[in-house]
C-alpha cells in the first residue's frame, strides 16, 4: 500500500539519501565536537534524536494549531526556536537531577543542542514539505538516524586515528575533515535510492 | 582604545570563530558555492551578530539565571527573521540562493557562543568590537572558500568565465565531498602559520 | 488581515508564549532543584575565574568542587594570590597563620630592547610572537630573545603585562599572580615563574658562546665568568653559558651585578616594572 | 508562597521580551508583507509572459492544488489574448527530482499541444541536474502532444549524466499535460 512505502520513502531519504550531515551540512558544530569517543557519540547521539523526534512534534502541533489558523506563518523561526530552546532546558534540567552521569559526560554541548542546526532544520523541512503528523514524526526519526549514524561512523574512526601516523600539518581537525569529505563521497552515492 | 582594536584583530586572526574555535561550520560549507553566495551570508551573518550582541549586552545586567538562554535565542531570533523579511522583500534572488540557510542563522553556533561568552558580560563598545571582528573574521574565511570552490567547481569568478568557455568545471569542489576537503586544507594552512614548534627545553 | 491584527496577534502569543515557557521554566527548576553545595558558588565567586588551569584543576569550577570535598587546601590556587586565600579562610572559616604563602610571579629575562639589540632585518606584515618565530620573521639577531611582539601581552588575563617602548615586556609585579599562562604562550620561552622572593637572576637567555652574543646583544651574557670568580660566597656557576646562582649561598652582597660587563645581572627585588630593561 | 513569585517573576520577564520581540517582528512584517507576495507575483508573472508572450489577461481557474501521480498541480490558469480568444492554458507544478522537488510552468495551447516549459526552482546536483532548467534542454519538449511517448531516450534526449532529473522533469510535463487536457475539456464544456 503506498502511504506505507511513501513513508519509507521519507524515512530512507532523510536517513541516507539527503543525510543532515553529510548532504545538507547541518550539525557539523556538535559533529566535529562530540565525536572524540564513541560513548560520547552515543550518548549524544540519543539525547538529539530524543529531541529532535519531540521537537518536531511539538513544533508541528504550535504551528498547525497557532500559527496556521492566525495567518502568522512568519513567526515560525522564532516560534520554533523558541520551543525548542525551552524544551531543551527542561531535558536539562530533568537529566541534571535524574542522569547526573550523562549530564556530565555532556559538559558544554548539552545547552549547544538547543542550538543544534539539524533539529530547526526538521522543524522548518517539516512546513515546507507539508508534511502530516505522521509524516513529520517519521521525518524527524529519519534525519535523526542518519545524524547517529554519521557521528558513530566518525567516531570509530577517529579512535583508530591514535594508532596511525598522521602527518603534522594535518592533526588535530584538517584530518577529520578529510575523513569527512570522503564519507560523504559515499553518501552521495546513496543519494538516488530515495525519491 | 586600544583594548578595542585588540578585541577586533582577535577575532580575526588569534580566535578566528571558524578557522580556531571550529563554530558556524554548517553555513559555511554549504552556501560557499560560490562567492556571491558568501558574501550574502556573510551580510545576513553580520547583520544578526551585530544586532544581538548590542542588544544582549544592553539588557546584560537584567536577564536571570534560568532564563539566559530563551532570552538570548528570542533576540537572536527576532533579528534573524528581521533578516529574513527583508531579504526576502529586497533581495528575492539572494533568498532563493541560500534558501533554508537564512533561517538557519539563528543556530549559528558562532553568534550563540560570542553572545554567552562575550556579549553577557563586556560593555556595549566591546560587544560591537567583537562582533565586528567575527563579522570579518568569518566573512574572510567564506568568501575565501567560496571563491576557491568557485574556480575550481565552475570554472568562473563572480559569474565571469576564468579559464576560457571549453573548461570541464572539476564539479567535485561544488559538490559536498568538496566542501569539506576544502575547508581541511584551510585550517592545516592556518595551524602551520599559528602552530609553536616544539622547541628542545634548554637545560640551565 | 488588516496591519493593526497582524501586530496584535503576534505579540499576544509571542507575549502568551513566554508567560507560558516562562513559568514552565521556573517551576520545573524548583521542582527538580538539585540539591549542590551551595559552597561551590560561593567559592566560585573568590577564585580569580580565569580558569588558567595553574592549580591542576581542569578550572576553577573543578577547583571549587575540590576545595568543597576538601581535595584541595585553600592556597592551592597561586593565582588568586593573598587576598582570594584570606576570603576563602574567612568564608571556610579556617586560621590562615600556619599557612606560609608564597608569592609567585613572571619574569621575562631579557633585556635586548630596542636600542640595545641589534637587528638585521626590518620586518612587514602580520606582527604576532607565533608567526614571526615560526617564520623566522624577527628583526633581531639574537635567535633567543624577545620577539616583541605581545602575545603574552594579550593572553594574561590580568592585564599584568604591558609592552614598554623598548619592545619588551614589563610585568606589574602587584597584578601578576605567576599563573603561567604567558610562558606556555611565548614562543621563545623567554618569561619563566620564578617565587618573589630577594634574588640575583641573569636576564638573558642567549646560551652561546660570547662573540656570537656580543655581535647580537650589548646587554646579553657573553659568558665571561667574572661573575663566577669575583662571587665571595662562589655560589654562581656557568650553566650552558649562562649563570645560575644559588639562592642559599648568594648574600645579595652585588658584587656580581656591579663587575658584569654587560649588565646582564639584576636583583630580583629591585626589578620593579620600570627599570626592567633600561642599561 | 515567594516561591510561586519568583516563577511569576520569571513568566514575566520571558513574556516581556518575547512581546517587545513579536512587536518588532510583526512591524517589519507589515512593512514587507505586500513586497514580498509583490516578489512573488513577479516571478510567476515573468514566467507566464515569457511562454506566452501575446497573452494580455491570465485567468485563475478554480482547482485546489492535487496530486497527479507523482507530480502536484499547484495551479491552472486560462490565457486570453486582447480579444479574449484562448489561447492556452499555463499549470504551475511540482515533481520529485533527484535532490528535492522541481517547480516548474507549463504552457499547454488550446489544442494541448506543450507551447512552452519554465524551471522556476530546482535543487539537482549543481552542473549535473540543474542542467534540466537550462532552454536547450527545455525546448525540445515544445509541440509534443498527449500521444508522444514522453520517454526519456526514445523521443526526449536527456541531459548526460542526469537520467533522472530528466525522466523526473518528462514524466511531471507528461503527467500535467494530460491532467490539464481531461479535466479543462470538463471545464470548458
Amino acid at each position: 500500500m503506498s502511504e506505507l512505502q511513501s513513508l519509507m520513502n521519507i524515512f530512507i531519504s532523510a536517513a541516507f539519501a539527503q543525510n543532515f550531515v553529510f548532504i545538507r551540512f547541518l550539525a557539523l558544530c556538535s559533529f566535529v565536537g562530540m565525536t572524540t569517543s564513541m560513548e560520547n557519540a552515543i550518548g549524544m547521539g540519543g539525547a538529539v534524536t530524543f529531541v529532535t523526534v519531540m521537537a518536531s512534534i511539538l513544533s508541528y502541533v504550535v504551528y498547525q494549531f497557532i500559527l496556521v489558523p492566525l495567518h502568522l506563518e512568519y513567526l515560525q523561526t522564532i516560534v520554533f526556536i523558541l520551543t525548542i530552546a525551552v524544551f531543551v532546558q527542561l531535558v536539562e534540567i530533568y537529566l541534571k537531577k535524574a542522569v547526573p552521569s550523562l549530564y556530565k559526560a555532556m559538559g558544554i554541548y548539552l545547552p549547544l543542542i538547543a542550538t543544534n542546526c539539524m533539529i530547526l532544520a526538521v522543524a522548518l523541512l517539516n512546513v515546507t514539505e507539508n508534511y502530516n503528523l505522521l509524516e513529520a514524526t517519521v521525518f524527524s526519526f529519519g534525519a535523526s538516524i542518519g545524524y547517529v549514524l554519521a557521528l558513530v561512523i566518525l567516531a570509530g574512526i577517529r579512535e583508530r586515528l591514535k594508532y596511525v601516523q598522521i602527518p603534522s600539518i594535518l592533526k588535530g581537525y584538517p584530518i577529520i575533515f578529510f575523513i569527512a569529505a570522503f564519507i560523504a563521497v559515499a553518501f552521495m552515492g546513496l543519494q538516488g535510492i530515495a525519491r | 582604545m586600544r583594548n578595542l582594536i585588540n578585541i577586533f584583530k582577535n577575532g580575526i586572526i588569534k580566535e578566528n570563530p571558524v578557522l580556531i574555535i571550529m563554530l558556524g561550520l554548517c553555513s559555511i560549507l554549504a552556501v560557499s558555492t560560490s562567492v556571491v553566495n558568501a558574501l550574502g551570508m556573510t551580510l545576513a551573518f553580520s547583520f544578526v551578530l551585530i544586532g544581538s550582541e548590542l542588544t544582549i549586552s544592553l539588557i546584560r545586567k537584567s536577564i536571570p539565571k534560568t532564563l539566559r538562554v530563551p532570552i538570548f535565542i528570542v533576540v537572536i531570533g527576532s533579528f534573524t527573521t528581521i533578516m529574513s523579511l527583508l531579504l526576502q522583500a529586497f533581495l528575492p534572488d539572494l533568498n532563493k540562493a541560500l534558501g533554508i540557510f537564512i533561517p538557519l542563522v539563528v543556530v549559528n553556533c558562532i553568534i550563540i557562543g560570542r553572545v554567552e561568552a562575550f556579549a553577557s558580560k563586556r560593555s556595549v563598545i566591546e560587544s560591537l568590537f567583537d562582533a565586528l571582528g567575527m563579522s570579518v573574521g568569518y566573512g574572510i574565511v567564506i568568501v575565501s572558500i567560496g571563491a576557491i570552490r568557485e574556480i575550481l567547481g565552475n570554472g568562473t569568478i563572480l559569474g565571469y568565465q576564468v579559464f576560457g568557455p571549453n573548461y570541464n568545471p572539476a564539479l567535485f569542489f561544488i559538490l559536498p565531498p568538496g566542501a569539506f576537503l576544502v575547508i581541511g586544507i584551510e585550517i592545516a594552512i592556518i595551524n602551520k602559520i599559528l602552530a609553536k614548534p616544539k622547541k628542545v627545553k634548554q637545560e640551565g | 488581515m488588516s496591519l493593526m491584527q497582524i501586530i496584535i496577534f503576534s505579540s499576544g502569543i509571542m507575549l502568551g508564549l513566554g508567560i507560558v515557557f516562562g513559568i514552565g521554566l521556573g517551576y520545573f527548576a524548583k521542582i527538580f532543584r538539585v540539591q549542590e553545595n551551595p559552597l561551590i558558588d560561593e567559592i566560585l565567586e573568590i577564585l580569580p575565574g580565569a580558569n588558567c588551569g595553574a592549580c591542576g584543576f581542569s578550572g576553577c569550577r573543578s577547583l571549587a568542587e575540590g576545595i568543597t570535598s576538601g581535595k584541595a587546601s585553600i592556597e592551592t590556587c597561586r593565582v588568586g594570590g593573598e587576598e582570594t586565600v584570606k576570603n576563602l579562610a574567612k568564608l571556610l572559616g579556617v586560621g590562615t597563620d600556619n599557612i606560609s604563602y608564597e608569592k609567585y610571579i613572571a619574569i621575562p629575562l631579557c633585556k635586548g630592547g630596542k636600542s640595545l639589540a641589534m637587528k638585521n632585518a626590518t620586518v612587514k606584515g602580520v606582527k604576532t610572537c607565533k608567526i614571526a618565530n615560526n617564520l623566522k620573521l624577527s628583526e633581531k639577531i639574537c635567535t633567543y630573545g624577545c620577539l616583541g611582539y605581545g602575545d603574552c601581552v594579550l593572553v594574561c588575563p590580568f592585564n599584568a603585562i604591558k609592552m614598554n617602548d623598548e619592545g619588551l615586556p614589563e610585568i606589574d609585579p602587584s597584578l601578576c599572580t605567576g599563573c603561567g599562562l604567558c610562558v606556555k604562550e611565548c614562543p621563545r620561552e623567554v618569561i619563566e615563574i620564578f617565587s618573589y622572593k630577594e634574588k640575583v637572576l641573569a636576564i638573558c637567555k642567549n646560551s652561546e658562546k660570547g662573540s656570537a652574543v656580543r655581535n647580537a646583544c650589548r646587554v646579553g651574557c657573553i659568558t665571561c665568568y667574572v661573575c663566577e670568580k669575583k662571587c665571595p660566597k662562589n655560589a654562581i656557576k656557568m650553566v650552558n653559558n649562562l649563570p645560575v646562582i644559588d639562592i642559599e649561598k648568594c648574600d645579595l652582597c652585588g658584587i656580581c651585578i656591579n663587575v658584569c660587563p654587560t649588565k646582564t645581572l639584576s636583583l630580583i627585588k629591585a626589578l620593579s616594572a620600570k627599570e626592567n630593561g633600561k642599561k | 508562597m515567594k516561591n510561586s513569585i519568583d516563577i511569576l517573576k520569571l513568566g514575566l520577564t520571558l513574556g516581556l521580551v518575547c512581546l517587545i520581540a513579536g512587536f518588532a517582528l510583526s512591524a517589519t512584517y507589515s512593512i514587507t508583507k505586500d513586497k514580498i507576495t509583490e516578489q512573488q507575483r513577479k516571478a510567476l508573472v515573468q514566467a507566464q509572459k515569457e511562454i506566452f508572450p501575446d497573452a494580455t489577461e491570465f485567468k485563475k481557474i478554480e482547482i485546489s492544488e492535487t496530486k497527479v501521480g507523482s507530480a502536484t498541480l499547484k495551479e491552472l490558469y486560462e490565457c486570453l489574448n486582447e480579444s479574449e480568444k484562448l489561447l492556452g492554458y499555463i499549470a504551475t507544478a511540482s515533481t520529485p527530482g533527484y535532490g528535492g522537488n522541481i517547480i516548474f510552468v507549463l504552457g499547454v495551447n488550446s489544442d494541448f499541444s506543450v507551447k512552452g516549459v519554465k524551471v522556476t526552482e530546482q535543487t539537482e546536483t549543481p552542473g549535473l541536474g540543474a542542467n534540466i532548467a537550462k532552454s536547450q534542454f527545455l525546448e525540445q519538449f515544445n509541440g509534443k502532444t498527449l500521444n508522444d511517448e514522453f520517454v526519456v531516450k526514445k523521443d526526449v534526449k536527456p541531459v548526460t549524466s542526469a537520467t533522472i532529473s530528466s525522466r523526473s522533469i518528462t514524466n511531471g510535463i507528461k503527467e500535467i499535460l494530460n491532467f490539464t487536457s481531461k479535466n479543462v475539456k470538463e471545464a470548458s464544456k
